[in-house]
């Protein structure tokens, strides 16, 4: 349903992805890992039409979606939610919310039906539905910033490290999140630091090394073996 | 060693053409050029905030007017010596552009040029209502004083004045040449290339801008001088924004951070003015106006940055 | 007394311009130097409708939603094109601008001052002064008109678009909002608040090109500024110019 | 978290005490006392948000801290301007390249290393300042960008321009180099080029380094520091730090 192929992208001079290919079938959670500077967010960005780039194609639905307008590629039923979280800080939950949900072809009946919906995984947004965003802490809103990319209706959300810097209660709500996530057919193509995570959640897993993805495997296959991930991500 | 000998050529035609100038133009084109360069040295002066260092000043009409008055009273109240005129001038402009500086200089980007633009205003209020002095809303008139040294003078003829005006307009830009070469001008440009940068490898970035917006400063009050010289008035009108806002024109159209650019900016605007304005009579600004903006969008580095280009391919 | 009630005119009028052209440099970091140049226009526009005989407020609808459209062209032709490059650019683009806008007023409708008949002619006494009630109709139409503006930010889909993109572009683009459309919208709803301006402080300062040069920024500023603290002359000579 | 991070202080060439920096109601450095001492590389580690860059930009000036000293050569330099903690020898390099663009690479140096000599002089050309000059071209050599010199920074490779970052630093002539993540955005070959250059520049003078990729840290380094969260976690030898249980829980996460 997406793939990027071989694809080059730069930040002005600096070379960042040197050709990263990958693909994501509908309804599949696939993980991206790598370590700190690799270019594993430079990928979502240029997915999500942010960074542009200079060589290779995105796909997306068998559509090439490659310079398509960011905004247009959200409302193709792409939600990326950023490694920051970028809550817009003085906009209430609910502000937060209808960012996404104010757009054509939106009833009433669905947006009391999407609302819900979330509101249900997070009954914590519910409460502080009127409070400002930047007055959430790291965990809420990084819940709020997935609430948020939900309420696109999206085919894929590109999941950006949901777990930094997040107390290990919160780790274990954001997995269940990405689970129930994935019954509901939504694929997640899902960047992270934490190995174990990754590879409880995700059915494949690519590795990258310095702007390429160096190794594809199935989940379970390296959950057996970790002498891949030692290689790679090791210390 | 080429570039530069060809440098030193195009130096001394563009010298000698400006020089032949009124043995061969008519009495109108001949006050034409040199107002243009008198205009010229003012949108030089600018450059080198705008083009050098990187701040755009919208207040150089305070130096130039502040050039004129000063040269104005020294005429009117002591001798009508241009010497004295010269060293009156210069003072009324640096004064002005030592506040200026104090205050501007803390500030970065649009905020220092709204700065600028509202220093300069206030000079414009209190010249135009401090009427014993500056002759308000009517200005003042004087006579023109001859060209002088010890023990020689005589009565300016046009031609004379043509020369005295480019012989001050080629020292200073030769002298502001050298200062864009050397340590000093470097620094400027690295300010305005990277102003954190610039600090971080210890230069005192405000310190480096007061000295820029005084040099400039005075070079605007040196134009001023000259203009009030060549017309034998100063008037408000040349205290206003508009004086500030063309000044920032010829060096849009011209091509900022070349000295000359400006000087061509400024020619461009006039004969602009004066073909545009048959067909436009006092609103030529619409279509100069246009062509300014078309300019920015299309053309960044100017007319001179445009032709150089295209010389070298 | 009066001092307190021209002040509070005035500084209404004045924060509703200001308010259009913070809302354009807080959301898209445009300082705007023609933003004075669609204030005037939008006062010619006012005359004119007047001078067809239309009413004073058909005059203040049509002058915001011509410059609306006004000002939407003007950021899809210069500013959009300008989009990435240095804040400088920008300044300078408005500011060439602000010169076409100036004279094609000045060429349009001449450089004799036009006056904008108020609506409201009465007075109220206060004070053993008489006071113009369109003064106070001005402020708080203004009032009115800002906070028609905050609802708006506040409530609406768009206004919601609007502020997203103002904390952070890039994330509102990945929300689906068409951030560039957005920025054109802002554009033109700073300028159209400029010409409501325009229009209601048209019968108080009369209308000329000289509402609204570049010096605007700092000679308008300082001007109003001056009148906010002498406002016995301004109180005065508009009931002057009545009488004469 | 005591003052005395290592055991002698006697070598310190920077030593920080109670470091604090709020931004609102936020300790983005929490009362962080460290020294440095002279000579070769250390490195600042921690997991994104620890700090480590607010603590390089309260080091050379760029942010005020909230509270505490810096002391460099007995010096309380905490809050001085950047002009002026670079004339205390403090250089650094940024994260985010940042060079005069539109600059040659010996201009860019060429006007680091003027800061040390005639900075004032108004009249003579700048070539006529062989001294200078010859010490820009000195730096280029050393760092390797030899043959480049008339090259505008935009147009030098990212790694070139990486590189350029740490010649400018060098040639204000600086007792302390601190380097924000040099190897950022670099290939395998350009990090190991740098990783070869900083090695060979720590010999003359101290290092202080922040740096993500632990192949770079624990070869360099001699002793390496770990924040986390605004506070100082952990400060010892590459070896001492990789063995740390708090470091591998908090930072090494797999």
């Amino acid at each position: 349903m997406l793939a990027a192929r071989d694809v080059h992208a730069f930040y002005g001079k600096s070379h960042i992805l040197h050709g990263v290919s990958l693909e994501v079938r509908a309804g599949e959670v696939v993980g991206l890992l790598g370590r700190n500077g690799v270019g594993k967010s430079t990928t979502l960005k240029t997915i999500m039409g942010l960074v542009r780039p200079a060589r290779g194609a995105i796909v997306f639905d068998g559509r090439d979606v490659t310079g398509v307008a960011t905004h247009r590629l959200a409302r193709l039923g792409l939600a990326w939610v950023p490694e920051d979280r970028r809550i817009f800080p003085s906009l209430s939950v609910w502000e937060n919310l209808r960012t996404g949900l104010d757009r054509a072809g939106v009833g009433h009946a669905k947006r009391a039906d999407l609302l819900e919906k979330v509101f249900r995984y997070f009954p914590l947004l519910a409460e502080r539905r009127y409070q400002a965003g930047r007055t959430l802490s790291g965990g809420e809103q990084q819940m709020l910033a997935i609430a948020r990319a939900m309420m696109l209706e999206p085919k894929i959300i590109l999941l950006d490290e949901p777990t930094e810097g997040l107390m290990p209660r919160m780790v274990g709500q954001i997995r269940e999140i990405i689970e129930t996530l994935r019954q509901d057919g939504v694929a997640i193509l899902l960047v992270e630091q934490s190995v174990p995570l990754t590879l409880a959640v995700s059915a494949r897993v690519y590795i990258m090394e310095k702007g390429v993805v160096r190794h594809e495997a199935p989940a379970p296959a390296l959950r057996a073996d970790d002498a891949v991930i030692r290689r790679y991500l090791g210390v | 060693m080429a570039r530069r000998s060809g440098y030193w050529i195009g130096f001394f035609l563009v010298l000698g053409a400006l020089g032949a100038a009124p043995l061969v133009l008519p009495e109108f084109w001949r006050r034409f050029v040199t107002e243009i360069l008198i205009w010229g040295l003012l949108a030089m002066s600018s450059d080198i905030l705008i083009g050098y260092t990187g701040v755009v000043s919208f207040g150089h009409s305070a130096f130039f007017g502040l050039g004129m008055y000063g040269a104005a009273f020294g005429l009117l109240r002591f001798r009508p010596n241009l010497w004295l005129a010269l060293a009156f001038g210069l003072l009324a402009a640096a004064t002005v552009a030592a506040f200026v500086a104090y205050f501007s200089t803390r500030l970065r980007d649009i905020y220092f040029s709204i700065c600028t633009l509202v220093f300069s205003q206030i000079f414009y209020v209190i010249i135009f209502t401090w009427t014993e002095v500056t002759g308000g809303e009517n200005g003042l008139v004087f006579r023109q004083p001859p060209l002088s040294v010890p023990g020689w003078q005589r009565a300016f003829t046009p031609a004379t004045l043509h020369w005295f005006v480019l012989s001050i307009v080629t020292l200073t830009y030769l002298a502001l040449r050298q200062v864009t070469r050397s340590p000093f001008g470097m620094v400027l440009q690295a300010i305005r290339e990277n102003e954190s940068r610039t600090m971080a490898i210890g230069y005192d970035v405000k310190r480096y801008k007061i000295v820029a917006v005084m040099l400039s400063g005075l070079c605007a009050g040196l134009a001023g001088i000259l203009y009030a010289v060549q017309n034998r008035f100063v008037a408000p009108n040349f205290v206003f924004f508009d004086v500030s806002g063309e000044v920032v024109i010829f060096n849009v159209l011209g091509g900022m951070g070349t000295l000359v650019g400006p000087v061509l900016g400024a020619a461009v605007f006039f004969l602009l003015r004066e073909g545009l304005s048959r067909y436009f009579t006092e609103y030529y600004l619409i279509p100069v106006g246009m062509i300014f903006m078309l300019t920015v969008i299309f053309l960044p580095q100017g007319l001179l940055g445009f032709l150089r280009r295209q010389l070298n391919q | 007394m009066i001092q307190l009630l021209n002040g509070l005119v005035n500084g209404m009028i004045l924060a509703l311009v200001a308010s259009g052209l913070t809302l354009i440099f807080g959301i898209m970091d445009v300082v705007n130097f023609a933003h004075g140049e669609l204030y005037m226009l939008g006062a010619y526009v006012g005359t004119t409708v007047l001078a067809a005989g239309g009413s004073f407020w058909l005059a203040l609808g049509v002058a915001s939603v011509t410059i609306f459209c006004l000002g939407a062209a003007i950021q899809l032709v210069t500013l959009r094109p300008l989009l990435g490059r240095d804040p400088l650019a920008t300044i300078l683009a408005t500011f060439g601008l602000s010169l076409v806008l100036q004279n094609y007023a000045l060429w349009q409708y001449g450089p004799v001052a036009r006056k904008i008949q108020e609506p409201f002619t009465g007075h109220f006494r206060i004070f053993q002064l008489e006071y113009p009630w369109y003064r106070i109709i001005i402020a708080v139409l203004s009032a009115a008109i800002m906070l028609a503006l905050w609802l708006f930010l506040k409530r609406a889909t768009w206004g919601i678009w609007i502020r997203a993109t103002a904390q952070d572009r890039t994330m509102a683009a990945a929300m689906g909002i068409p951030v560039p459309l957005v920025h054109t919208a802002v554009f033109s709803l700073g300028g159209a608040m400029a010409a409501a301006s325009g229009v209601l402080y048209g019968p108080l300062v009369g209308v000329d090109q000289t509402l609204g040069p570049g010096s605007w920024w700092s000679g308008g500023w300082a001007t109003s500024a001056a009148r906010c603290w002498r406002p016995s002359s301004s109180a005065c000579s508009s009931r002057s110019r009545r009488s004469g | 978290m005591s003052a005395d991070a290592f055991p002698s202080d006697r070598g310190a060439l920077v030593r920080t005490e109670g470091l604090t920096m709020r931004f609102g109601g936020l300790a983005a450095l929490n009362d962080v006392s460290l020294s440095v001492e002279r000579g070769g590389v250390h490195a600042i580690i921690g997991p994104n948000g620890a700090g480590k860059s607010t603590f390089f930009n309260c080091l050379t000036g760029v942010l005020k801290p909230t509270a505490g000293r810096i002391v460099v050569n007995g010096e309380d330099v905490a809050g001085l301007p950047p002009h002026a903690i670079s004339r205390k020898s403090i250089a650094r390099s940024y994260q985010v390249t940042n060079l005069l663009r539109g600059a040659t690479v010996l201009e860019n140096v060429r006007v680091a290393a003027q800061s040390r000599h005639h900075p004032w002089r108004l009249h003579r050309h700048y070539r006529a300042y062989h001294q200078v000059i010859d010490q820009a071209l000195a730096v280029i050599d050393a760092v390797g960008l030899r043959g480049k010199e008339e090259d505008l920074a935009s147009n030098l490779s990212h790694g070139e321009q990486r590189t350029l970052e740490i010649a400018i630093a060098l040639a204000t002539e600086p007792m302390l180099l601190c380097l924000d993540e040099p190897t950022a955005g670099m290939s395998a070959a350009e990090t190991r080029q740098t990783v070869e250059l900083i090695r060979r520049i720590a010999g003359d003078l101290t290092v202080l380094i922040v740096e993500h990729d632990m192949d770079v840290v624990m070869g360099l380094a001699r002793t390496v520091t770990v924040l986390h969260y605004g506070e100082l976690l952990a400060a010892g030898s590459p070896a001492e730090i990789q063995a740390d249980p708090r470091v591998l829980e908090v930072y090494l996460k797999t």
